[in-house]
């Protein structure tokens, strides 16, 4: 008889568990669906910010960036990434494919009833191929299409998982204390570097940069470029808050709200510092400051409160027109703003990671978090700048200047992008 | 036949196409272009630079009249067109060898008034 | 022994209440996510109905309004309209910024275990702009940036949570018995008050009401207007929904419900209404008729039957092209119907409450719901005419002839829409 | 004592299963959003793939389709379609409107404790519109609009939810072991049957098929394409992981994980498959593939592996452009692939199930499957063909020649879609 | 040197270009434009107000030919723009001083052989 | 007073504008057009098909000049606009009756140096 009373709270226990599961393992997909909607805002941020005559071109490459990301990193990247074995390592490799634990082990085992092993592999899916896309909007308008998939296909696979896995799989990064909560530099800034080796080896769009100053090309669109920003917005809830890997009531809704705040004050960092600079309201500036400043708190937007995640957000906003001013005078030719965005604001974030909030201890948290930085940069520029090299070398990577003054639509799809 | 051709600022092209019609002058066509002149562009600011559209927006208005017509219509333009500010553009007549109504096949003159 | 007995079922119930927690906080968050596209909804929805050269001018507000709206109700708002202390009170403020009580407090507690701290602000603060947006639209192709940017700041700091402290801060209004689910009046009236008194003090856009009769200015690109309203009635899922203020399953599946038949039976509605009125399938008006039987529902999604719904959608839609000729009549121009929808529907949902459900007693309901719409309007249209009248005579409000004619973008922005 | 113990356990029992059926409500619930998002998916997928003039049309034609879907569902459709009574029938009618059965039975005991009886009809009538959705892009730019809304009605009304109660009412093919998860035949081959009947009897838009061969129509935009083909992508993870019925990770996450896997997939079919074939890019061919990715994986999603999920996507992408050129050859005109899409993906999906994964032993179900594809394909296309023929006979279904070459949208709208 | 102008319907265009080549006329230059006729254009309705757009859309044609091929340009011009409707458009031809050809540098009627 | 029509490549649109204003001529009107001649079209292709789009986009010049400028324009457009390649485009000249300047009212040659 005691021992029916006890079967029967243990059973209820055990059901409060399964349903603590379900909620968590649920939220963690609704979030995928909605960092999924990030591709969306990529591509139409991008489209927008290019040129009529490259439109079908940067629409190609977003929706096959998406493809080619999901299913290389179901084949290879995810078992790069998420070995398994030993911690503090720098590569480990768990096989080909999906290999998911029978029963309780794949899914309320996997991870402490937090989530299963198909909902980890698809949250971590949706993020591999995000940066890629950052780097497709950085070298728009001029690079040629096969080269530039051929890099994606290898960047997805092997660059992302590799530096990736140094911090979430358990890595050397994250033995040391680095912290990043949804990927200010394991994924922002990898992707701006992949941008910055590209646009290095690129050069700029013809007729940007002349002798008369600076000709601005601007986006064809700006209501597409709108869209799309407000898109990832959304996606970036899903990005940040579902990075809290289980629904926790109080880690998600910090999350929704620190992220929200800064991204409401890149924004308005952006305004103000573009039109003091520019004398102009400038729309471009203003929508890249809202994704800087997202990118920025991507990093520590579970442990700061909403004044100090308005404080970085703000920061990043301030940076963006500095940014692009800044790569401008370098020539290097970036139409979207993705290096500014994604790279300095990403850079900042993990910075911010030390100064704000409370992660560890100061000077400690500083370090890790700036050899975390060098290291993840140094590696991703070295591997997307040879990656890139050896293509240039091997079949080039650029598009003819027929080819740029008449447009990729026309040359390599062969349609126009309205009509 | 005479052929009139305008190129005037947009923002006038309800008057003088009021103008016109004041003056029974009902068919025309017109079409959007872009023009140097004295009057010179906003300058278009993106992304931090800056930089000289160049050219200003204008309407091109072609009326085929004839020769009895040239000055009414021509009187009706120059006045609707005018603000006195630089562009506000310039009118120009030319000859025409033959004119014809493609619906009526009539030529000359009774090409329009037909 | 048999005290372990009750501890293991107690500690079973708490766990209970926790799971219970957890589901209804992420709903919620996710609530927040669906009201914040609306933002993007109201920016597609405005930016398809101007006319090209003002695209630019009108996306660059809405942006604004979010980022200003979020970051003043973190700083004011919120504590203006959720202060606390005295119920049944007119006004209240809880001191500046965030201030979550400690431990349980700010979490379980907080709302009886609904929501926690972060997610109630946040969820409110998406909220916030709304009000905003929907005057954005109205005064659209011919407000100067500044002084709008101005009146958007005091309107969403100072007199929406006032107003909104009155009912859901459980200001006089709600002791009174008046009800409002999810702002047919606090939200979107509010919104149409403030649409109302800028569009007296500005003036119709030049050449719209000529000796000759009405000139239509068709809206610039309908596939925008028609992806921001099927956004919007995404997003007004959680809006609606989301304002059940928990994740209980009769209540959320009877607003999802109910929303979705208004909204369709106000597309039925406005397209009968519109096609006898001009003889004319007019696709402008079934979008508004969309959106005019969201606003309509919005305040008794929660008590109605789906039948009910339909009716309250139905007359939303057949109100819409009447009022949207009501209000050309008066000139007082409108471009997006901002009016038409968001007052003239709002007013008829607050009403629909009294008539239709179970919310209390018939005449007594009657008595609070016309006494809450009188007060707020009279309060907010109050405010918004004295705020935009005092910017007229500080600074003007209303752009030159002659930028209205080259449009806004290319005076307040250098740049253009498309390119 | 001993009582009370077990009163305290069963209390804790009993509150896990209501926090366990407020989970899966609530994500059937955002299920349905996000099908809802399917409309705006289709709505800016099919407005991209016409000519400009005919935009305001098709938009006008998709708003009011769930207008009528949603309504029409809730009077009629859904009596039709979940009777209640005899399992294995194949006609049945509960009465018109909505009847929620009181107290438990209409929320936790409704379907054992998965979601309530609102949620089940918002989330049926969410799919109920998409079959017309799906015939509207292939009948589009020569249709008239009234007789099209009236084979709207009668399709979504009798249609769908006959042969839908067939399979998902327990109806004769449910008993007989035919499987389809979310619709791959019940919903998509529906659509594409419709499609099928309308265009044969429309025949093709004028100047496509010439004397020198086929005269591609370009889409006029395909930046909205493309958002269309990613929303439906986003809409797709609540189709069918909706579908599950109920919040179970295991089951959910597998198949947003498939679902996933065969888009990604069909993009990669397609881009290959149509590069090889016409040596070019062609985005409209990766965008199809996609969209025929998710509608093969449609009915076995919740049952096939990651690989056969890729396998299944990756036939639908080669299937795409073969089934385009197929139908071109047979000169039916169908501007937005949706025969080659619903159709043919739909139908290859459904035999699928026999061919992977673990649905019963092949053989059999092999028998079922190609029994459901047969029966519901014949019933389906007779109903559509009789209707559209009556229609054609009774008030004429094509706009006239001069209507079609100025555009459908300056005659049954009068206004122009971009101005 | 000739220069021959057709203003015609948008919906004529593809008949006319095959009248012309039948001709052995291959080159010519087109472009859109607005015109104000006989014809009136369909009302635009927009939130229950109706209003004349006023104009039709048209396309122009402008083909420079030598003397000799005047009267064969414009009967195929004339035949194939032809619908007896109102709104056919009109055709005139006026006289060029000079003709070059920007690549080969040749001028008159070698310009256009070349 | 000389009209100087000139169809040229779209990428040569810089140049020629350059050329003009290194002869001091500042004012012209230009807008886009579309051209039949040697130079084929790139083949548009969409889902399996593919087509002949036919014309190509170019960009014609009109620069209304007094006969002592004439030479010197036409000299500029034709070196500036010239590729050797298929396509560079055609030059032409007609007479104008008469022009006037629509702000200063002034006529003939003083409408353009005005
Ligand atoms: N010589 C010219 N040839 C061709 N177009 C001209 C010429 N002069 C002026 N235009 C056209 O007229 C427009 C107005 O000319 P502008 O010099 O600005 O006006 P204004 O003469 O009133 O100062 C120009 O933008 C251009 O399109
Ligand atoms: N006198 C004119 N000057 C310039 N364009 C004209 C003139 N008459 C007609 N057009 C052009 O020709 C088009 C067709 O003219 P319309 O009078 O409608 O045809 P029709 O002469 O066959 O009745 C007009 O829309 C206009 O563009
Ligand atoms: N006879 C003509 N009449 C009108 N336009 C012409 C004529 N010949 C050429 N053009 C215009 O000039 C453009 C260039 O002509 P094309 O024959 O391709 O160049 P090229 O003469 O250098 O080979 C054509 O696309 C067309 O717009």
């Amino acid at each position: 008889m005691e021992n029916a009373n006890i079967d029967a709270a243990n059973q209820a226990l055990n059901a409060v568990s399964e349903v603590g599961f379900t909620v968590s393992n649920i939220w963690i997909l609704i979030a995928t669906a909605m960092v999924f909607v990030m591709h969306l805002g990529f591509a139409s941020l991008e489209a927008g910010f290019v040129r009529q005559k490259n439109v079908v071109n940067i629409l190609f490459k977003n929706i096959m960036i998406v493809a080619i990301g999901l299913l290389s990193y179901y084949i290879i990247g995810f078992n790069l990434m998420y070995p398994g074995g030993e911690p503090g390592g720098f590569f480990g490799f768990a096989g080909f494919g999906l290999s998911m634990p029978d029963g309780a082990a794949g899914l309320i085992d996997y991870a402490g009833g937090a989530y299963g092993y198909h909902t980890d592999f698809i949250f971590q899916a949706m993020f591999a191929a995000t940066c890629c896309t950052i780097v497709s909007g950085a070298v728009a308008e001029r690079i040629k299409l096969m080269p530039f998939l051929i890099f994606c296909l290898l960047f997805v696979t092997l660059s992302y998982p590799i530096t990736g896995m140094w911090k979430w799989g358990q890595g050397w990064l994250d033995q040391l204390g680095f912290y990043d909560l949804a990927g200010s530099t394991l994924v922002h800034s990898v992707g701006g570097w992949g941008a910055l080796a590209g646009i290095i080896l690129l050069g700029p769009r013809s007729g940007k940069y002349t002798d008369k100053g600076i000709k601005p090309i601007p986006g064809h669109s700006m209501p597409l470029a709108t869209i799309g920003v407000l898109l990832l917005w959304f996606g970036w809830f899903g990005f940040n808050a579902g990075s809290v890997l289980s629904a926790d009531p109080g880690a998600v809704s910090l999350v929704f709200m620190t992220t929200a705040m800064a991204a409401a004050a890149g924004a308005l960092g952006a305004f103000v510092t573009s039109t003091l600079m520019f004398r102009n309201y400038d729309l471009s500036m203003a929508l890249n400051g809202i994704l800087g400043g997202l990118v920025g708190i991507t990093a520590s937007a579970d442990g700061v409160t909403g004044t100090e995640a308005i404080l970085i957000g703000l920061i990043c906003g301030v940076l963006i027109p500095l940014a692009v001013t800044f790569f401008d005078r370098l020539k290097l030719d970036d139409p979207v703003g993705a290096t500014s965005v994604h790279l300095v604001c990403g850079i900042w974030g993990t910075i911010a990671v030390a100064l704000f909030g409370n992660y560890g201890d100061g000077v400690g948290t500083m370090q890790a978090q700036l050899i975390g930085i060098a290291a993840i940069g140094a590696f991703t520029f070295t591997f997307a700048f040879a990656v890139f090299g050896l293509l240039k070398l091997l079949m080039g990577i650029r598009v003819s200047r027929e080819e740029e003054f008449s447009g990729l639509d026309i040359h390599e799809h062969h349609v126009k992008a309205y009509s | 036949m005479k052929k009139i051709e305008a190129i005037i600022r947009a923002s006038r092209f309800d008057e003088v196409k009021a103008a016109l019609e004041s003056q029974d002058i009902h068919f025309f066509t017109f079409y959007e272009v872009k023009g140097y002149g004295h009057q010179k562009s906003a300058n278009i600011q993106y992304r931090g630079a800056i930089y000289d559209q160049g050219y200003i927006a204008r309407v091109k208005l072609e009326i085929i009249v004839s020769e009895g017509f040239v000055e009414k219509a021509c009187g009706a333009i120059l006045d609707a067109a005018h603000t006195g500010e630089k562009g506000d553009g310039i009118l120009s007549v030319c000859e025409l060898n033959m004119l014809t109504n493609i619906r009526t096949g009539l030529t000359g003159s009774d090409a329009i008034n037909s």
